[in-house]
């Protein structure tokens, strides 16, 4: 503090060279809380000393640099680059379970691919939403497939290498099929009520799905 | 040497006396007797290290004495110091007796001088410490901080159990299909999410979730009901993912949402 | 999100230049007002970057500037130039006034840590009052160390980044006089010979007091 004394006092005489007026500006402009202009960096720096040359020797000097100098208003601060934007950001990636909702969806597509959103919808018994098809989409495992030659000519999905690669299959033909998800007691083993469209093998229903159902014969 | 301190301490000057009675007016400015006997030291005006022990030891023991006499009341610490003086001082003066236990007043006297010396030592190490430049004081940190925006990535993942009991689970609710007839005055909450997932982007501010519930699902009382749980529980749900906040300023009062901006999921 | 990614793709290939790396971790270390260690800038920095390296081009750039950049234990920082602090009265917060036994105390845990209770009092020759160590431990220029392991295991202190950043240490090797202090066998903890009223009961562990001299061995 004594030596910012001595330093107005000397300045009296001679205003401190234009690099130390540039590194008071830097320290200034560094530490203020907001914004700060010519007249208060004046104020607080020696008398004789000019900031707003200062501040232009300044600017130059960290041209193209992390951290810029720049004019808000009459005030001047200094911001990170706009470019660098990015490392203000901390990522935390967080695994969390597919929902339901998506497991089912990303089933009937991997057995009954190529299938369309109709297809889906008459499978699972509930409309299928927007976003599960997104995350779906955009996790890349599945992906749109040909359209299909029917009336509307609606977009098909199928599954990706991804997920192949994900679940450690070769293709998939090697999804084990209802009777051997019966038979590993991932089903209940239940006689299929009469009436009932019964959960047969997927390929009950693939009169209209053509293309899927080669898929799963053995 | 000790009988040339002794007379040095019997020739003590006036100014050494109304130093010393200073010292007893100060007593409670005093941080103990170790303290205290730092503070006598300095009257030697020599290093440290080359203190005259057994001097010191009259000097606290002259100033406990004079304690004494102006009825000042002394902290036990410092009688018990005292009494360790007195006893260190007879072992300085007594030529050493081999039958005695335990250490020589050499030892004893070298230890406290070690221990004064040390004392000092910290003293002048926490006066070179507070002497620096200080953060805040002296030099500065960035004056506006930028806030690091917290983002949190979500990978989902799934099993091939997950797959195929999923798949399943679709086949065999097919053959129970006749036990789901009721379900046309259920909103689900799998429905609730997709409707409100549409609507979010437009919940700049707080609204009622209640405006939430699909259209002509709001008078029949049952519908109400299970389309209100469902858009709760996929409010709540939403709010998870970090897509909205909720708010409710009191118990049954509404139960408010918006969404947020920098939730990326 | 996903331009995160396709950074981190690209950058298997190539990290950015170190001039580029230098920027970014310039605009890191002066977004934030406390020390940033390097493991997280490099988190935060592109795959593939050297934040350790990018810092020493950085800390030479600065140097005679206004802005400092310092290294604080394991982590770094933009400071303000220690002598242009008189510019910056308007900025200053009063720093609690700590008193004379909170400043001894600090000092002998920064010279001796990690120090217990017991060895403090016997170097100050009082006993530390509650309050004291409270202070500093809520100022966060103290926190506990590792207990040690001596009869009743009592728990020691040493001092924080915080304590580093506040005085401008890069280490706690950096404390003034410390050598000097070290090679008067000053920081030693000598056990008194036989018993000694005064000193509380530091005797007892006196032996095993390893720790502060080996954290400072270089």
């Amino acid at each position: 503090m004594s030596e910012g004394v001595d330093k107005k006092e000397e300045s009296l005489f001679e205003a401190p060279p234009m690099g130390e007026q540039e590194r008071m500006c830097e320290a200034i402009l560094f530490a203020s809380a907001e914004p700060v202009s010519v007249r208060e960096m004046n104020a607080r720096m020696p008398h004789g000393c000019d900031a707003a040359e200062a501040l232009v020797h300044l600017r130059k000097r960290y041209e193209g640099r992390g951290v810029q100098v720049i004019k808000v208003g009459d005030a001047w601060a200094m911001r990170t680059a706009g470019d660098l934007g990015f490392l203000m950001q901390k990522e935390t990636v967080e695994t969390r379970k597919l929902s339901r909702a998506a497991i089912e969806t990303l089933a009937i597509i991997a057995y009954h691919q190529p299938v369309t959103r109709a297809e889906i919808e008459e499978i699972r018994g509930v409309s299928v939403s927007r976003g599960t098809v997104d995350q779906l989409l955009e996790m890349e495992w599945i992906r749109f497939g040909r359209r299909r030659m029917t009336p509307g000519r609606p977009v098909t999905f199928v599954v990706t290498g991804e997920f192949l690669d994900h679940f450690g299959l070769e293709s998939a033909r090697d999804l084990p099929g209802l009777k051997e998800l019966r038979a590993a007691g991932l089903l209940e083993n239940r006689p299929p009520p009469g009436a009932m469209p019964m959960g047969g093998d997927a390929e009950d229903e693939a009169e209209d799905v053509e293309g899927q159902s080669e898929l799963f014969e053995d | 040497m000790a009988e040339s301190e002794f007379e040095e301490s019997r020739g003590i000057s006036v100014a050494e006396r109304l130093a010393a009675e200073s010292l007893i007016v100060d007593v409670d400015g005093f941080e103990g007797p170790l303290d205290l006997l730092l503070t006598l030291s300095r009257t030697q005006k020599v290093d440290l290290r080359k203190i005259s022990i057994l001097h010191l030891a009259r000097q606290y023991l002259a100033f406990v004495e004079k304690a004494k006499q102006l009825r000042l009341e002394l902290a036990a610490d410092y009688l018990v110091m005292a009494a360790w003086l007195a006893f260190l001082k007879s072992r300085l003066l007594l030529p050493p007796d081999p039958t005695e236990e335990g250490p020589s007043g050499e030892e004893l006297a070298a230890h406290l001088a070690f221990q004064l010396e040390r004392l000092q030592a910290m003293r002048d190490a926490a006066s070179k410490l507070m002497a620096r430049d200080q953060l805040g004081r002296d030099f500065f940190a960035r004056g506006i901080p930028e806030d690091i925006m917290r983002v949190r990535r979500v990978t989902y993942t799934a099993t091939l159990l997950d797959l195929m009991q999923g798949y399943a689970r679709i086949r065999t609710r097919d053959e129970f299909r006749p036990f789901t007839m009721d379900r046309d005055s259920v909103f689900t909450m799998e429905e609730a999410l997709e409707r409100m997932r549409g609507l979010i982007g437009f919940a700049g501010a707080w609204t009622d979730i209640l405006s939430y519930l699909p259209v002509g699902w709001e008078n029949d009382p049952k519908k109400r009901r299970s389309a209100t749980a469902a858009t709760f529980a996929a409010s709540l749900e939403l709010a998870k993912e970090g897509r909205i906040e909720i708010r409710q300023s009191e118990t049954f009062a509404p139960i408010e949402l918006r969404k947020k901006d920098e939730g990326h999921v």
